[in-house]
């Protein structure tokens, strides 16, 4: 499989995704958001960053840009597209994922490590995980509150599309859920599972050499995805 | 183009009188030296402007360049010495650091928010317009008590504008520092720093030259923003000054995001003569310095410039102060690459001037000569000044004097020092900033120096922004080399190896002797400490002037500086990472307690002499924790600084901001240093000391290595359990607290007093 | 003709607005005693070139069914003046 | 008596708005040609408990100039309605 990594104005995560992808044996590619084909990619990543400064609401602006068409038509045929942070805000703006990302509770940005569950462990990025494994990974966002009305948080919470979910762990003295989302989602996926969209940041502690690479094995699970893609 | 010679007023301008003179912040003298400097003409009102801009302390330096030309400059790790936007050294394998750091300190008091984002802005372009790619930033900053909802108001502004720029731009916040006193309720400081890292052979300068050559602006157009910035940042704030107030400059980080990116590929694209950002007397500075620099004349005209606003006046867009944009000297034929450069960032590039051969600073509107100055000492021919320097007899009082309060109990003591949100854990404040972007952060906010990887290669770049403004206020002398050497201490605390530094030398008025004499003394010691370390000044900036209705702010010449650590895998943490763990104390403990934490937050008295720094002994500790840390002797490293040996072993056992597990300690003063005091053992701030902790089997090695430098490493005891108790035992005496109780203290203490609300409205 | 338009976006009854409700609790410290039910949304104001005010209003109100308000979390109102 | 309260928060004239030029390039790039001037404020609604409308008027006011609004960049509004 070939990771389309896309850049819209103002993203800023690119240079880490694309590395961590590779440093996962896996071919990356960098697309600008004005493309209308993903050049060959057969799967997609939407970075972190401020696409379009965030302003009026993040992912409110990027949600139109040219390159989401093809992005679009790669989801609906079951094609691999992952949001992370700012781009979980852009699929949600895009309606490819349920709900919507507001301004963290505590009205701040919140840069910190999160404690997470991995509620599946059979999606493209958690497959290398076991499920109900706990990991620290940094987040850092002003508008990860996720906030979607009772129905469709019933219907998550039943049909397991909570991928992610923020967990407290023994010790910490910070609140466990940093933005107020509502039953502690930090990701979620789509019926069909190959959309994916959550705040923290993998791809920010991914190498050995930071002294932890908690978030490598998204990146192993995204390869071991794409190679089964195609084997089978 | 124009080719008259002189200049004429445009229609309506108003008559350049003595009053307008004066409004201008110009002294009769130096009014005198512009006129002769035009062949004894009145200048116009765009003329006058330009002057009265460039000719400000903030661009002039004109009460402080003969004090600052004592700097050490020079080393063979400088590409870039004091001069160009950011200083610049040279790192391993090709590669080399950029860093400066700037005050934005009357605008913040203005408008907290857009304040603190455009100083961060501001230092961001410094950075990349060097060629550098901005990899972390650092902010220190002054307010008032917190107790005031003003003051409440201007940090949490701040710190949010601080963190909403950095975080739009993508660059990490990896170190800073944050403290409260009363000296700044009036008028807060912050202090912004980055750090850029590119290859030394991509190194760009801001000259211009080439006669024929294009001016060309770039990035956002040009409103009214900050008029008269640079000489409002040169005069005392006054009821007077704030209805003055220029029109607030705001930050657009995510144009900045993008002109970041158009900038470094037009200068890895190799089509640009040269590049310059658009600070202080946006256009006006940008042009006359780069052209100054080439040793060539420029002519601009300011009715091609983009403008946000209708019917802007040459004087207007000369003195804007509009922000995101860059002026960039290009041969002609590179205009259209340029062009297309900027249209792939979405960012405007227009020509709106050419390089000239005749050294005139030329500015044209609408075909009419508005203004006409020899270009060489526009920039550098303002008259300077040497204030007196007199020591003021309540500092001399000051430091002869000792608290009136009784001792505190040492318990009850260490408690109300964490509690003092000068000491209390900043975790408030910097999880409002990024730290983890780009990837490559070794090191976040928490320790005692911040560090990121360098691309992808094993060595990381350490960096800290410190100022004790206590120890300059009662020695500006010892307190400068202090300044540094506790800089230095926190790099080497990580193992890495202090490089060079950059200052924010933030003081009061320079026309009074006494904060002349702060000044001149701070510099002096801030000199001695950066020969004796090894590490050169690259560049900085002074701040002046910052003096409010109540007095002038404490001396606070904040130092930036820039470590190399040779592998990232041996960074050394500031916290115990391991029960069983040997505790060191590195240096010597005299017990001092004169301008200590101790001192002024429990016992409020702000009296004594500072501890005097020994610079070959601390040269010898940081020798020390190099080499200890590149064996992997090192548990954890971490100075002692405010609070002395009480607050850093708390710190030390309590984690770091993220912990989620704090350790007891059990340590025996008793046989160390016998005649000091408890309180002196306990809260004493004697410099050259380091908290070492390390498994026991390093003991001996470690204490051989620091007997080798001269130094002494004295076992202090063990770090005890999870959760378990700090306990301090001297001779017959023993103190002891619950490490999970200090850990809550020293967390809570700002965010209890931030929870109550803060003021938007009267300012 | 040109037509003055403001749009106001405020959060969905019934959807928790924490900033209100911050603000709420500013207003009581600060002595309001009878400010009650904030609500903090979004104005945003603009210039329209329309043929008449029933085509301003109609284009404005797909602005914000397009951009301005997120219908998930949002409603809105929008107000055209000549 | 009990009033509601709309209160309006917008930029300063003359101050740079990004957020209202990012939008109104978007809205451009959306096919609304006929759009200009965009500026993005906030909006504040709320119920207060007042004498009379002119009591009202005066307390949402105070508000304004005491929290709601940054006097030194922002501009505001009041509509009281019974
Ligand atoms: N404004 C700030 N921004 C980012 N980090 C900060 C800020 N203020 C304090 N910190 C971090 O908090 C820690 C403690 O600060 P400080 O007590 O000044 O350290 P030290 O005494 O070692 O200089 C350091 O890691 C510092 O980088
Ligand atoms: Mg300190």
């Amino acid at each position: 499989m070939r990771i389309a990594v896309i850049r819209f104005p103002g993203t800023n995560c690119e240079t880490e995704t694309i590395e961590a992808v590779r440093r996962a044996g896996g071919a990356a590619q960098l697309i600008d958001y004005r493309e209308t084909s993903l050049g060959g990619c057969d799967g997609v990543i939407l970075p972190g960053g401020f696409s379009y400064g965030d302003y009026l609401r993040s992912g409110a602006i990027a949600r139109f840009a040219p390159v989401m068409q093809p992005i679009k038509a790669l989801a609906d045929t079951g094609g691999i597209v992952i949001g992370i942070c700012n781009g979980f805000q852009v699929l949600c703006e895009a309606h490819l994922l349920p709900g919507a990302l507001l301004h963290n509770a505590a009205q701040r940005f919140s840069s910190r490590p999160v404690d997470i569950r991995i509620e599946r462990a059979d999606l493209a990025v958690t497959r290398e995980f076991a499920e109900g494994e706990c990991i620290r990974i940094p987040q850092a966002h002003g508008e990860g509150r996720y906030v979607a009305d009772a129905e469709t948080v019933a219907a998550l919470e039943a049909d397991r599309h909570v991928v992610l979910r923020y967990v407290s762990v023994p010790g910490s003295d910070m609140p466990h859920n940093p933005n107020g989302s509502v039953a502690d989602i930090a990701g979620i996926c789509n019926p069909a599972g190959n959309v994916i969209g959550f705040m923290p940041h993998p791809e920010r502690l991914a190498d050995p050499v930071l002294g932890s690479d908690a978030g490598h094995r998204f990146f192993t699970s995204l390869v071991q995805a794409g190679a089964v893609e195609m084997t089978g | 183009m124009s080719h008259e010679t002189r200049p004429t007023a445009l229609p309506g301008e108003p008559p350049v009188t003595e009053e307008l003179v004066r409004d201008h912040k110009l002294t009769d003298s130096e009014y005198t030296a512009i006129r002769s400097l035009l062949g004894d003409r009145t200048p116009t009102l765009t003329e006058l402007g330009i002057f009265s801009a460039l000719w400000s302390e903030h661009c002039s330096y004109k009460h402080t360049k003969p004090v600052l030309r004592r700097f050490p400059t020079t080393g063979p790790q400088v590409l870039q010495g004091p001069g160009e936007n950011a200083g610049v050294l040279s790192l391993p394998d090709g590669w080399a650091v950029a860093f400066k750091i700037e005050s934005h300190n009357h605008p913040t008091a203005v408008e907290p928010y857009q304040g603190a984002a455009t100083g961060v802005g501001g230092i961001l372009r410094d950075v990349f317009t060097m060629g550098a790619r901005p990899v972390a930033l650092l902010n220190s900053l002054r307010f008032g008590p917190l107790d005031d909802p003003r003051n409440r108001y201007l940090f949490a502004g701040a710190v949010r504008g601080v963190g909403d720029y950095g975080n739009c731009m993508g660059v990490p916040t990896l170190g800073g520092e944050v403290q409260f006193a009363p000296c700044y309720a009036g008028n807060p400081l912050v202090n912004a720093m980055a750090v850029g890292v590119l290859r030394a052979d991509d190194l760009i300068t801001a000259r211009a030259h080439g006669v024929g050559n294009l001016l060309i602006n770039v990035g956002a157009s040009t409103g009214r923003d900050g008029i008269h910035g640079a000489s409002f940042a040169s005069e005392d704030l006054s009821a007077e000054s704030e209805a003055r107030r220029p029109q607030v400059q705001v930050g657009d980080p995510f144009t900045e995001k993008l002109l970041l990116e158009a900038s470094l590929e037009l200068i890895e694209s190799g089509i640009i003569v040269a590049i310059q950002d658009m600070g202080a007397a946006g256009l006006t500075s940008s042009s006359a310095e780069m052209a100054a620099r080439g040793g060539v004349g420029v002519e601009l005209d300011t009715s091609l410039v983009p403008t946000r606003e209708a019917g802007m006046t040459p004087y207007e867009i000369m003195l804007s102060e509009s922000q995101e944009r860059m002026l960039v000297v290009a041969e002609p034929h590179q205009v259209e690459a340029i062009q297309a450069i900027c249209r792939k960032w979405e960012q405007d590039a227009t020509v709106v001037g050419r390089v000239t051969d005749d050294g005139l600073f030329r500015i044209v509107h609408h075909g009419q000569l508005v203004a006409s100055i020899p270009g060489q000492p526009l920039v550098d021919g303002c008259p300077v000044y040497h204030p007196d320097a007199a020591e003021g007899p309540e500092a001399v009082a000051r430091r002869a004097a000792t608290p009136g309060a009784p001792d505190v109990d040492p318990e009850e003591a260490l408690r109300r020092l964490l509690d003092a949100p000068s000491i209390a854990s900043k975790r408030w404040v910097f999880e409002q900033y990024d730290g983890t972007v780009r990837g490559r952060s070794v090191a976040t906010p928490g320790g005692d120096a911040g560090i990121v990887r360098v691309d992808d290669t094993d060595f990381g770049i350490a960096m800290t922004v410190d100022c004790n403004a206590r120890h300059v206020l009662l020695d500006p002398f010892e307190g400068g080399k202090g300044v540094v050497a506790e800089a230095a201490r926190n790099i080497a605390c990580t193992g890495a190896r202090p490089l060079g530094i950059t200052d924010c030398l933030n003081f009061g008025n320079p026309e009074r002797p006494e904060v002349f004499f702060q000044f001149v003394e701070a510099c002096r010691g801030i000199s001695e400490a950066c020969e004796a370390f090894g590490t050169p000044v690259t560049g900085g900036n002074v701040s002046l002037y910052n003096q409010s209705p109540t007095g002038a702010i404490d001396p606070t010449p904040t130092v930036g500086m820039i470590g190399l650590l040779d592998d990232v895998r041996h960074a050394v943490p500031s916290t115990f990472r391991q029960v069983g763990d040997a505790i060191l104390l590195i240096g010597t403990t005299r017990g001092h307690l004169g301008g200590s934490a101790y001192w002024a937050e429990v016992l409020d008295a702000v009296v004594g002499p500072p501890p005097p720094i020994d610079l070959p002994r601390e040269r010898a500790v940081q020798e020390i924790l190099i080499a200890a840390a590149a064996k992997g002797w090192l548990g954890s490293a971490h100075d002692l600084s405010d609070g002395g040996l009480a607050v850093a072993l708390t710190e030390c056992c309590i984690g770091g901001p993220w912990a989620t597990v704090t350790f007891g300690a059990d340590i025996d003063l008793a046989r160390h240093a016998d005649a000091v005091s408890d309180h002196g053992w306990l809260f004493g701030e004697d410099a050259g000391r380091v908290l070492l902790s390390c498994s026991p089997e390093h003991v001996s090695a470690l204490q051989a290595l620091a007997a080798m430098h001269g130094e002494s490493a004295h076992y202090l005891g063990l770090v005890g359990e999870p959760e378990g108790d700090v306990v301090v035992r001297r001779d017959d005496r023993r103190w002891s607290w619950p490490s999970r109780d200090l850990r809550r203290i020293h967390l809570d203490a700002i965010p209890r007093r931030m929870s109550v609300p803060v003021l938007a409205g009267e300012s | 003709m040109m037509f003055r338009v403001h749009v106001r976006v405020t959060p969905r009854p019934g959807l928790l607005d924490p900033q209100g409700t911050a603000v709420e609790h500013a207003l009581h410290a600060l002595g309001f005693a009878g400010v009650g039910g904030v609500r903090v949304g979004r104005a945003v104001d603009f210039a329209l070139e329309a043929a008449d005010e029933a085509a301003a209003n109609a284009d404005a109100t797909r602005m914000c069914e397009r951009l301005l308000a997120n219908p998930v979390t949002e409603t809105f109102t929008v107000a055209v003046e000549s």
